[in-house]
Formats: C-alpha cells, structure tokens, sequence
C-alpha cells in the first residue's frame, strides 16, 4: 500500500475507530483526501472484521461450495438448496457472541432475530430454528446467570414469531468463562422460482425502509469511545439492542406479502452495521450507486446524527428495492401490519454512496474501490502441535456401571431439556422429531418429503488437532442427520475461534478449515452459508476453538424415519463401524481423570461415507426399528441414550467389555436395532461394513453385561435428567 | 419496614412494551398520548435496623437480582 | 360448517388450527384479520388460535381482547355462537371477559413446551362429548402465561356450573400438583362460559391431529375427537 | 402532562414473580426479607387541558387497558 494523500496530523491512531494506520491511509487514498467523519464511521465498519472477513476470506475460499443442488453458495444473505418439487430450502447460522455475554436475554434474542431475517430476505418462510451454545465452567460465577439469560432470550424470541426451535446443542468448558457462544441457525424453505436476492438493479429505482424505527442501538462501541463524543456521553453511548420479535413476526408476514407480488427487485436485511452495509452491499452487487436522503429515515430518536444512523444496529429492519411503480403496493401491506415504509433514496449511476442530511451531504463515497479494497490478510499461522495418541492400557481401571452413572449426568452429556422445553419446539405443527434425537424432523405442508437438521462441533477435538476436529464437525452433523434416515445435502459453519493475529490461533482456523474441507468433499456435502467470528477471548485466554456445523438433509418420504428410542423387547442390537476403543480426548478421559489430552479419534472419510450410506439405506427400506449414532461417551452410553429414549431395557454381550472398548469414541459408527439380524449382518458384509450383534432389547429396565455388570435405567434417569434442572436452580 | 423499587429502562433503551401500550391506547381512542414507558415497580417488608442499612441492602438486590443495569436503572424509595 | 379464525398481529397458530380443523371437516376455514372488524356472515364457530397478539405486551391476550373484532366476536358469542380460544385465544376470552378467570405467569416464571395430561371434566358439551368424563388425554402446551386463577367466589361458580372443561393431571390420572406444570389453581387448564357454547383452554389440540408426528415419533391424536365433535355438533 | 400510573395485584391474587423474587433474594443471602410483590409502573406523556381532565382520561385508560381490574388495583398520579 503507497500512501498519496497527506494525512492531517490530528488523526491519531485512537481516532481511527478502529482502522489500522495503513487502513486509514488507503481511505484517504480511496477520496482522494481525508474522509468526513460519517465516511470514517463507514469506513470502519466495512472494513470491520465482522462485515469484511478480512483475516478469514482467504481460508473460507478453499471451502467446497458446489454440487447439483446447490443453488446459491455463500456471498448472499444465505445458502440456497434445492429440495426437489420446485422447493428450495434456504439457511445459515449466525453467531451473537459478545452481544450475548453483555446482556445475554436481549443478546441471543437479536441473535435469533438477525438469522431469521438473513434467511426470510431470500424469500424463504422460516420452518425452523437451533442454537449451538458454549458456556464456562458451571462453577464459575457468571455461567449461570448466562444459560439462564440465553436459553430465555432465544426462547423469548423464537417462541413469539412462531418459528419452532427444534434443536441444537450446549456445552461446558472453563475456555468460555469470559467468552461464552451463542450461534443461532434458521432453516427456512422457499419456491426455487421466487428467491431474493441482494443485487440492486435500475438507476432511478427507489431505495426503501421497512420495519421498525431507527434508535442509537449498538453503534460501532470502540467508535463512541473515542474522544469526539466527550460532551453529552451519556446520551450518546452506544446501547444494547433490544429485540422486538413482534414485530419481526410482523415483518415476516409483510415481507412475504411484498414478495407474493412482482414489486422487488432486490432486497437484504440490515443486518450488522445497518444501514451501511446493506445500502453499500446492494448497491455494490448491482455496479451502482446510491442516493440516501436520512432525513427521510423513520427515527425513534430525535437528533440522530449521519454517523448514528448510518451506523446503528436496530432491530427489525429491511431494505428493499422496489420497482418505481409498485411503491403504492409496498405502502400499503405495510401499513395493514402497521410497520414503517419510507422511501428514503434511489439507485443512480454514479457508483458513489451519497448521504445527505438536514439537506448537507455527510458523506460521498466511491463504492466499488471501497469493496474491492477491502483488505484481506494472510495471516501468519502456525500449526497445531500433532498429540501422541492415549495408551488406554495405562489408565486406572474404573467400574463400568459408575463410569456410564458420572458421563450420563456431566454437564456435558446430561440431558438438554431444561433448555429445549423452554423453546416452542411444535409451533407450526411441522415438527416430526423433537428435540433429543441425533437430529430434528420438520414436515413440510403438502408434501412428502421433510428436512432434517442439527447443529455439531466437538471443540475439544478441535484443539487437540484442528483438522482433524475440523472434519469430525462436518461428519457429526452427517452422522447426524444420516442416524434419522435423511440424505445429508450442505452445510452452514460458524467459525468461532480466538485472536486471529495470534499464529496458534490462526493455525486452529487453516487446520479446522482444511479439516472441514477434507469432509465435504468426501461427503459431497458443500458448505452454502456460514459466519465468523474471531477474538473470541478475554485476557488473552482464547476459547476452544469452535466450528460449529449446522446440517441439512432430506429424507424424500417423511414416514421413513428412524429415533433412537429402543422399540420392541427382543429385537437385536447391532454396532455398525469398526471399534477400537480410542480414548484420546475424549470426554471419559476429561470427566474420569480430569485429564484433557492425547490425539482425537481419527476420521476415515472413507469408512464415514461407507458405514453412513449403510444405514441410511437399512432405514429407508424399513429393515431397524431405532438407530443412533456414536459420539461423545462412545458405545455404552449411546446405548444408555437409546434406553432412557425407548424406556426399555438391554442386554449386552460386547466383544470387550473394557473402559476403552465401552467409552472410547472411535467415528463412523452406529447403533441400530433389528428383528431380522440375519439379513442384516449378511447386507453389511456385502457392503463391507463392519457390524456386529452386541445384545438384544429387553424389557426389564436395565442395562446388563454378560460378564455381570447390571446399570439400572431408573438410575441413569436420574443423573441424565437430574443435573441441568438442579444446577439451575442453585442460586449465586 | 417497606422499600419500593421503580425499574425503568435506560433512555435510548427500545422500550418495546411502551410502544405496544401507545399503540393499544392509540387504537382505544384515547388523543394527546405521547411517550410512554413501561417500567417495574417492586415492594419489599424487610426487617432492617435502621433507614439507612435498609436502603444499602435494596441497593445490593437491585444490583444483583431486580434490574438488569446493562439496559436498566432503578430508584429506590424506604417507607417505615 | 362455517368456521373462522381470527389472527391478531403476532397470533402464530393459526395454521395450526386450520389444519386441524380441515383435518376434521375436510374444509379449510378462513383466516379472518382482525382488521376486518365484520365476520363472516352465518359462522357456526369462531376460533382465536394461539400466538402472541400484540407481542403479549402489558398482559397476554388484554390488547387483542380490546380489538374491534373482538366486539363482533363477543355480539356473536352472546348469540349463541360457538367461540373457542386456545392458549392466547383462551387468555383473549378472560381478558373480553367471554370466560371466567385469568391466566397469570407459570408458576416456573419460564415458558413450557412439553406435553401435558389432561383428565376430561365435562365431556357434555358440543366440544368434549367425544370424550367420557374422566378420560385421560394428551395435549402439547407451549405458554409462559398458563397459570389459571379465579377468586375463591369465582371459582366456586365454575365449578358448580361444571364449568371446567379439563384438569391437569398425572399420566394415571390423578390432579395433583405433580401433574400441574404451570400453578393453575384446582389443576384447570380449560373452562366453559355458563353456556357451554365458549371454551378456552391452553394446552393445543390443534397440534395433537396430525398422523405424522405421531406413532413412533410420540405425537399424540388426543386432539382428534375434540375437533370431529366440534364438527359434528356444528354440520346439522 | 405526565401521568405515572401504579398497577398492583389485588390481596388475594396470587404473585408468582413476587414470591419468585423473595426466594431469589433468600438464596443470594439477604435476610429478613417479608412479603414482596412486584407490579408494573406506566408513564404516559399526555396532552390535557387540564390536571382533572388528565385524571379522568388516565383512568379510562387503566380501566379499559392498563389494569385487568379482576385482578389488579391501580394508582394514578399526574405531573405537570
Ligand atoms: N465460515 C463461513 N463459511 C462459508 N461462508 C461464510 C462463512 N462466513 C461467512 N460466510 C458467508 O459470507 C457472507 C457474509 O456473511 P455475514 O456477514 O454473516 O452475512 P450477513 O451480513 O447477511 O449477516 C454470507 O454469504 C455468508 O454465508
Ligand atoms: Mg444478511
């Protein structure tokens, strides 16, 4: 970069909201002189982490982003795939991070209202909502209060728009203390014919508001903080958004009204620094310009600044481009749902962002330079140090039946339905598989088929090798989805890690990418949507690295699905995939000998794609009666899962009964249950599968080994469903 | 003795019942409504040996349970 | 039969209903906008599906209960009209007062979505006769503000006039506190007007018909007589 | 005009979020905490000609709106 402006003295470093040095010189260099403040505001944001990927682009890349039924990849405001029949289904998955350790109700509810609209601008309805949380250690202080704040915040809004939250997944970890997660997904589905997109077209074409009322939400912290603003601070702070999901769910329904109509020619939420990134955004993907007259935007405020409203990050709020003639139309859904609609500029040719105010341009800025220089880095990294693998045969010994009663009740495997039955999970009345299985069924009207989806990351992998982790990630969600007999189409990937500029971290992030890409390229199962967010630590404490993997599959008749719960006493239980009891990282090794060490399970995408395509196919011609997929806890516990689910009972006769065969967390593998096991082995060993009966069900409420071990099911029960109701209510 | 807590939301703060209640006022026929803003209000018996260790402590519970001062601020009131 | 549905802004069940309802009847109902403050000329059957009108904001259900729709609804309901609230349909009626009580936070002071069991209290009237007194059932719920109260006189009232619709309970059945998931006073969970042609309740039916999420998946039918009797006493 | 208008559940109603407050309190370890109950506090910016006509008028409005008046009581002030 060669600086040709002069820079004038007074910008000092801490003046720049944000920009590094050489940032703000290629601004100057981009105007042609030293930009307004409105403009360095705009500057800032654009060029933001959050909006410019400006550490990540570069690895995100290389992520595999096509196949047949790919209909748009990332770059929009989601993932578009076909389902077949003229239906599309669009989603993403959206993190809310810092927001959500600050106020954590108002956080994870704008969480949830912000990948909503991601995904209703394309046109989809939305059908479905999951979260994937990470909290500190339950002893802390604050996990608490933040479990209890986040899971009422999603709920509080997800309940109200009427969109079912059907699954996701929660976890505990010291790593997240000062840095818990809240990555929210919405799935939502559309007729191929009828997407949105971004792109603005027509000079002339009028620029228009809708929703709710601007206000000084969430304008750029680290700007406010800067000196300018020393008088009258107290009003002009930035403060915590605040969710209205009433109207969203008034949005919704107008959105989808507009869209019924031919009025749009482009549309996008405004999203993360509002108004401009969606007016830059729109008016960049369409090589044009654009005209925004603020005094025409509806405030809820008085006295708002160019600066403020440019940069403030209100809720419920869309940008649309309308054809000129159907701006009537437009007006009066809206007023019928009695939200705003303004037109407050239009498309020119210019390729320049003008922004006027009180009749005052406050800003004019070329477009196209100012994305295309959007920096993009290529950030030091250094890889992970690889970790020797776990010599099982030198841990201490421990009894089964006490090991299975601790995993079943830690904080990490106990039962999530505190959380879940806080979230309207049947709203729309869609939801086949609720909340508790491998992944959730959502039915859609008048149609066979459905979709399936969940949401996985396994962080401790992760960190023990990235790449490794990050393949496991993508197997899980497609483990996940294949265990309720859905074919596994895309995914969408929050990539939550530490400090970029730091070469460990950045390593984590290549490694995870490398990782992720590996498995969807073996699993022909792309990624179409997907977020980051980076400095996710406190004190220089970074959290586990996180990518968490949100999955969608189709199951193409929806009455063929298969559950975990253990269905009828007698039938034979089956271990599909190959076990050789690797304990490396895994959570028996964390909760029985606080030791969080050794190489994670290896991942043989080979072996995942045989053994899942397997399954799959046993489940779609009807042949198992319930089917689960081995994950954290390894067999015995994905067994004691099946039970508790079918309230039924086991006995079991493993090859080996040792902690390592019965805990280890080898991939690839499943659980299914069958009447006919016969045909069963032999159509695996034709597959070459590795299967093997290990018991049959039984009705007696335990689980037995033949070498005498018997775990009462009532017991598992207990510590399964026990700890996350007792834990929250203790008081701190 | 008796405290009475008022819980308001910040100014600047989406007060998105009070915009409810404007509207549902508006709606009722009801001319002239302005602002309005939905707050708590919160009456609490404690047994305190004087004023002004009673109002010490209600200041401990409104900063650590009965308002959310991230988006909240809180007046207290001690009555005999 | 003729049946509406009115959807308030936030209302978010009532396709729900309208399945359920076109389930039973074969006909869909039309989705009334509480806008439009005239009904449908000759309905047999008024629903107030669930949801969050009006975001629930001040009290659930007390700004829709002041809608202009709600006048027409109240002029037919004293008519004679059969009216049925579910959930924030039903939180409607106590506001309108087209039914007695009023439904306070879970006594939890968190939201619910599970489902329930539900003994039948009175299975003569035109919504329940498909049931037998003392019939134990299985609804979802999914409310924040379930928590059913009526002053002691109020009470006595309802339940003199069989007034109560259904009960909490155990899945054996019985109405204790066990079974009670959000704090309603004698376990109610639905109740009549005097004339037993308005019913409220919060547990939702209407998500109780669907053959595909039941079976293996765990759904549940229960829902299904509520909506055929309905039907029925309404076709002749 | 300002109206601030008290809302409060009748003796007799139970209050949940009151007696979910007492026992958050118990727990943080305040002590001597009696009965707590907990209402809504509305401010209504108002044009009135006058302070009698701003009562009458806030009263309307808590009758037909802000209070469920089978249930809760309400207290109106008006400030200039
Ligand atoms: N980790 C990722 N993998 C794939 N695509 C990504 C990833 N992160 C972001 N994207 C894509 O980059 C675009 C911008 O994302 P984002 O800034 O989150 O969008 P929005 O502003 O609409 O919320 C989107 O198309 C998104 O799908
Ligand atoms: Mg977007």
């Amino acid at each position: 970069m060669k600086t040709k402006t002069k820079r004038k003295s007074w910008r000092k470093p801490n003046d720049l909201m944000g920009l590094a040095p050489a940032e703000y010189d290629l601004a100057c260099d981009i105007m042609g002189r030293e930009p307004t403040y409105t403009e360095l505001g705009i500057f800032s944001v654009m060029w933001s982490e959050h909006c410019s990927y400006k550490s990540s682009k570069k690895w995100l890349k290389t992520l595999p982003t096509k196949a047949r039924w790919v209909i748009c990849g990332p770059g929009e405001n989601a993932g578009v795939i076909d389902i077949g029949d003229g239906d599309a289904c669009i989603f993403k998955i959206e993190s809310h991070n810092h927001p959500s350790y600050i106020e954590p109700y108002q956080g994870a509810a704008t969480g949830v209202g912000g990948i909503l609209r991601d995904v209703f601008t394309m046109g989809a309805r939305p059908i479905a909502n999951l979260n994937a949380l990470r909290f500190g250690d339950p002893s802390h202080p604050k996990t608490r209060r933040l479990v209890a704040g986040v899971v009422a915040g999603i709920g509080g809004y997800g309940n109200c728009v009427g969109v079912p939250t059907v699954g996701g997944e929660t976890n505990f970890h010291a790593s997240y203390n000062g840095n818990c997660l809240v990555n929210a997904m919405t799935v939502g589905v559309a007729r191929k014919d009828k997407i949105f997109y971004s792109a603005a077209a027509g000079a002339g074409n009028p620029v228009v508001y809708v929703g709710a009322k601007t206000g000084r939400d969430g304008i750029h912290g680290a700007t406010m903080a800067s000196a300018e603003f020393d008088d009258n601070s107290e009003e002009k702070r930035p403060t915590v958004q605040v969710g209205d999901p009433f109207v969203e769910k008034l949005l919704i329904e107008a959105c989808l009204e507009l869209m019924a109509t031919d009025a749009i020619v482009a549309i996008q939420d405004m999203g993360a620094a509002g108004l401009t990134s969606s007016s830059v955004e729109m008016a960049g993907k369409g090589g044009l310009g654009i005209d925004l007259d603020l005094d025409n935007v509806p405030a809820r405020e008085t006295g708002m600044t160019s600066y403020e409203m440019m940069l403030s990050e209100s809720q419920e709020r869309m940008l649309i481009i309308l054809k000129p003639d159907r701006i009537k139309v437009a007006e009066k859904i809206f007023a019928k749902y009695e939200l705003d609609c303004a037109t407050i500029g239009h498309l020119t040719k210019t390729g320049r962002l003008v922004v006027r105010k009180n009749g005052k341009v406050d800003a004019d800025m070329p477009i196209a330079p100012m994305v295309q220089a959007s920096p993009e880095y290529s950030r030091p990294w250094k890889p992970t140090k690889k970790r020797k693998p776990v010599d099982a045969a030198k841990l201490p010994k421990h009894d089964p039946a006490r090991v299975l009663q601790e995993l079943m009740g830690c904080p990490d495997l106990a039962s999530r339905r505190w959380i879940w039955e806080q979230y309207d999970h049947l709203v729309r009345g869609h939801t086949l598989q609720r909340p508790g299985g491998d992944a959730a069924i959502v039915g859609l009207p008048g149609r066979r088929k459905a979709l399936a989806m969940c949401v996985d990351s396994t962080p401790r992998y992760v960190h023990a090798d990235p790449e490794t982790g990050g393949a496991q990630a993508v197997v899980e969600t497609w483990r996940n989805l294949t265990a309720v007999g859905a074919k596994p189409l895309a995914i969408t990937d929050n990539m939550n890690f530490g400090n970029p500029q730091r070469p460990e971290i950045m390593g984590q992030f290549v490694g995870a990418i490398k990782g992720m890409r590996k498995a969807c390229k073996a699993l022909s199962y792309p990624v179409v949507s997907g977020n980051v967010s980076l400095y996710n630590e406190t004190n220089g404490q970074a959290i586990l690295p996180t990518p968490t993997i949100g999955g969608v599959g189709i199951l193409k008749d929806a009455s063929k699905s298969a559950n975990l719960a253990l269905k009828d006493a007698g039938d034979t239980i089956v271990l599909v995939g190959a076990t050789k009891g690797w304990l490396g990282s895994s959570l028996y090794l964390r909760e029985m000998e606080g030791r969080e060490e050794g190489a994670p399970p290896p991942v043989d995408l080979k072996a995942e794609k045989r053994n899942g395509d397997f399954v799959r196919g046993l489940i779609v011609k009807g042949q198992v009666n319930s089917c689960h997929d081995l994950a954290d806890g390894g067999l015995l516990v994905g067994l004691a899962e099946m039970a508790l689910a079918g309230r039924k009972g086991a006995e079991l006769s493993p090859p080996r009964t040792d902690n390592a065969y019965l805990f280890g967390e080898d991939q690839a593998r499943y659980v299914v249950t069958t009447k006919n096991a016969k045909r069963l082995l032999a159509a695996a060993k034709k597959a070459k599968v590795p299967a093997m009966a290990i018991g049959t069900v039984s009705g007696h409420l335990e689980l037995t080994l033949h070498d005498g071990v018997r775990i009462s099911v009532d017991g598992l029960r207990k510590a399964h469903e026990g700890w996350l109701p007792a834990y929250m209510s203790q008081k701190n | 003795m008796k405290a009475k807590i008022h819980v308001t939301l910040k100014n600047g703060v989406l007060d998105v019942q009070g915009k409810a209640v404007a509207a549902g006022l508006a709606s009722l026929g009801f001319a002239g409504i302005g602002d309005v803003r939905v707050g708590r209000f919160v009456e609490i018996e404690l047994s305190a040996k004087d004023r002004a260790s009673a109002e010490a402590s209600v200041k401990q519970m409104c900063e650590k349970l009965l308002a959310n001062t991230v988006i909240e601020n809180y007046r207290i009131e001690i009555a005999e | 039969m003729k049946a509406a549905i009115v959807v308030f802004p936030g209302s978010n069940r009532e396709n729900d209903a309208a399945d359920a309802l076109e389930r039973a009847s074969g006909k869909r109902p039309a989705l009334v906008w509480h806008k439009d403050t005239e009904l449908p000329s000759k309905l047999d059957l008024i629903l107030l599906p669930g949801g969050f009108s009006y975001g629930d904001y001040l009290r659930c259900g007390a700004m829709a209960a002041r809608s202009p729709i709600m006048r027409e609804v109240i002029a037919r309901a004293d008519k004679g009209t059969a009216v049925v609230g579910v959930c924030n349909g039903f939180q409607i009626l106590c506001e309108a007062g087209l039914l007695p009580g009023v439904l306070l936070s879970n006594a939890g002071l968190k939201f619910i979505c599970r489902d329930v069991h539900l003994k039948v209290a009175n299975s003569q009237t035109m919504f329940t006769n498909r049931y037998s007194n003392g019939e134990v059932i299985r609804f979802p719920v999914a409310h924040h503000d379930g928590n059913y109260f009526a002053d002691a006189d109020t009470l006595k009232r309802i339940e003199d006039g069989d007034q109560v619709a259904f009960r909490y309970c155990t899945p054996e059945g019985e109405t204790v506190a066990a079974g009670n998931p959000n704090g309603s006073i004698a376990n109610i969970a639905g109740v009549f007007n005097a004339t037993k042609t308005v019913m409220g309740l919060m547990p939702h039916p209407e998500n109780a018909t669907d053959p595909a999420t039941a079976g293996p998946l765990g759904g549940s039918l229960d829902g299904k007589p509520m909506f055929d009797a309905i039907v029925d006493a309404l076709a002749k």
